[in-house]
């Protein structure tokens, strides 16, 4: 393999499999050229990768040289990592924040009081997905915690501000709502 | 005393992988037609390996000795003159051996086909991963202000349900003791032997049934299930639950088909 | 090198950065084009690759695609010092994989039948080497367990589906395959 097109394919496979990055002394050794040979030899790699329509480039670290992605190709190596699953929320969340968005700031007693069921859990991963949160206690017996929706829940559901709520009808409102009791 | 052989393949003995690779080193060997195996020759060097191997205490695997005594009877059958000419051709008595011979032969060459693409393939090398970081997609939450909206409104509706209809919430309290699984499973029986595909949430919808009589209805399904009567499937988290009736049947228990008390 | 698109060198780019074989959906979804298109556009990379003055080129494995170096470069790869060598399969292994490979899913008592000894120990070891796989039971009484080949066989030995085996000399008796009991 004389010519320098086969010293180039031999370079590229190395970089490849080293992963690493190899010492100018080690591909001058594995090429059978001197050190000098060898610099100007890489200086040329590292022009053509850099110029030609690749995906990868080679990086130089001070004696050594490194294969790389390009920069400007980051945004669809991203896309390789492995995204968190896309969540809908839970009927249960739903129905928990819809409870939490119309009588903010509202007690979790009340909550489970409409909704007929222990509602701790659901609570808390609302708040873990940031989508509620603690907002100060209630003057009632026991000073239960009050919650309330956040900024994010506002960004995720595209509203500007809690008007955008979308409107109840008054005739959808059972009166009984007022007298939900609250121990 | 050892014999030739038994010094000749000392070396060779440990590596056969069976009988049928032993066979056909002899095969190869005496440079014989597998078609027309000379069974008394090569029975006879079969038997000089395994003496040989007892002779340096190797372990004979029992597969060895079955393939010993399977060729000493198709020697004595070659051997014994045939009494009668029989009509039909008579079975060759080594034609199974020779179609067992040709199948591991078949195999064997091929190990040689992997074995080759693997010392080329080992020439190929790959590089690590990069550390990718997981990205999250947290605000990628599937929602509707639409959805929000009629949740709240079901989850008040419900509420005022339960709280103004004291009559109905008393028929409730006392339906609930009558839910008996059996009579569950023989109301879903009833509804399947129509043949038709069943939506669990609208056969027990909580709405108008009891959480316990949807709860145990959900056991019914799931009885029904495994006795075979019906199979079901769900598309999507808390999605539909379909209930299809089913041929597969398996012995139905009659204690479930028996009138309650 | 024929003309490489910008597409391809996302490709490269993130065939490098895998690693590992990645997906032909994962590929479409990334360069965003439908799977008929990303097919035929790997092959024409793959094609490419292959021609091109590179040290490295592009496998395919199954639904998936991998670079790798070229096999003529492992003399100077070796050089580098850092490759591992491969611990080599032994003749009972090989036997038992081309049994498996060629009628797979098989049981045991049929590998077993056809090599004329015991083989319970070289599939342990084929499984615990990941060449082959438990691949449910079979339906004949006593419900055996089946094995079958993994996509390491397929990368170790070089094929990029199992369409890829050689095809097995079927003139010499042709029943024979039938006749072999499977008990």
């Amino acid at each position: 393999m004389g010519s320098i097109t086969d010293t180039e394919i031999i370079i590229e496979a190395v970089l490849f499999a080293s992963g690493d990055p190899v010492s100018l002394d080690k591909i001058a050794e594995i090429i059978g050229h001197d050190r000098k040979t060898t610099r100007v030899l890489m200086s040329n790699l590292i022009y053509k990768y850099q110029n030609a329509s690749r995906g990868i480039m080679i990086r130089q670290i001070d004696d050594g040289y490194q294969l790389c992605t390009k920069p400007e190709l980051d945004e669809y190596i991203q896309k390789l990592g492995t995204v968190r699953k896309r969540q809908g929320l839970t009927p249960a969340a739903y129905e928990t924040l819809s409870i939490i968005a119309y009588n903010q700031p509202v007690t979790r007693a009340y909550i489970e009081q409409v909704r007929g069921v222990n509602s701790d859990s659901v609570i808390q991963k609302l708040i873990e997905r940031n989508l509620i949160r603690e907002a100060g206690r209630d003057d009632s017996p026991g000073k239960p915690k009050l919650y309330e929706t956040t900024e994010e829940f506002l960004r995720v559901f595209g509203f500007s501000s809690l008007k955008d709520l979308p409107p109840l009808e008054m005739n959808d409102i059972p009166e009984v709502m007022e007298n939900v009791p609250l121990d | 005393m050892k014999s030739a052989l038994t010094n000749a393949c000392t070396l060779k003995l440990e590596n056969f992988e069976g009988p049928f690779d032993l066979l056909f080193y002899l095969i190869e060997k005496n440079q014989i037609d597998i078609y027309d195996i000379p069974v008394v020759v090569i029975t006879d060097q079969y038997l000089d390996y395994l003496n040989a191997m007892q002779e340096l205490d190797l372990e004979i695997a029992s597969e060895f000795l079955v393939m010993a005594s399977t060729l000493l009877h198709i020697k004595s059958r070659m051997l014994l003159p045939e009494r009668e000419p029989v009509e039909e051709e008579a079975a060759d008595p080594r034609e199974e051996l020779i179609i067992k011979l040709l199948e591991y032969k078949k195999y064997k060459e091929y190990s040689k086909v992997l074995s080759e693409r693997e010392e080329k393939w080992s020439k190929v090398h790959y590089k690590l991963p990069e550390a990718i970081p997981e990205t999250f997609a947290e605000n990628e939450i599937e929602v509707s202000p639409v959805i929000l909206r009629s949740c709240f409104l079901e989850v008040l509706k419900r509420y005022r349900d339960k709280m103004t209809d004291v009559s109905k919430k008393m028929k409730r309290i006392l339906d609930h003791e009558k839910v008996s699984l059996r009579a569950k499973i023989r109301e879903l029986l009833g509804l399947l032997k129509k043949g038709i595909k069943i939506c669990f949430s609208k056969v027990y919808n909580t709405r108008k049934k009891s959480r316990l009589e949807v709860a145990t209805g959900f056991l019914a399904v799931l009885e029904v299930v495994k006795i075979g009567y019906a199979t079901v499937e769900q598309h999507a988290d808390f999605g539909e639950i379909y209930v299809t009736p089913c041929d597969k049947k398996k012995n139905i228990d009659p204690m479930i088909l028996a009138e309650d008390d």
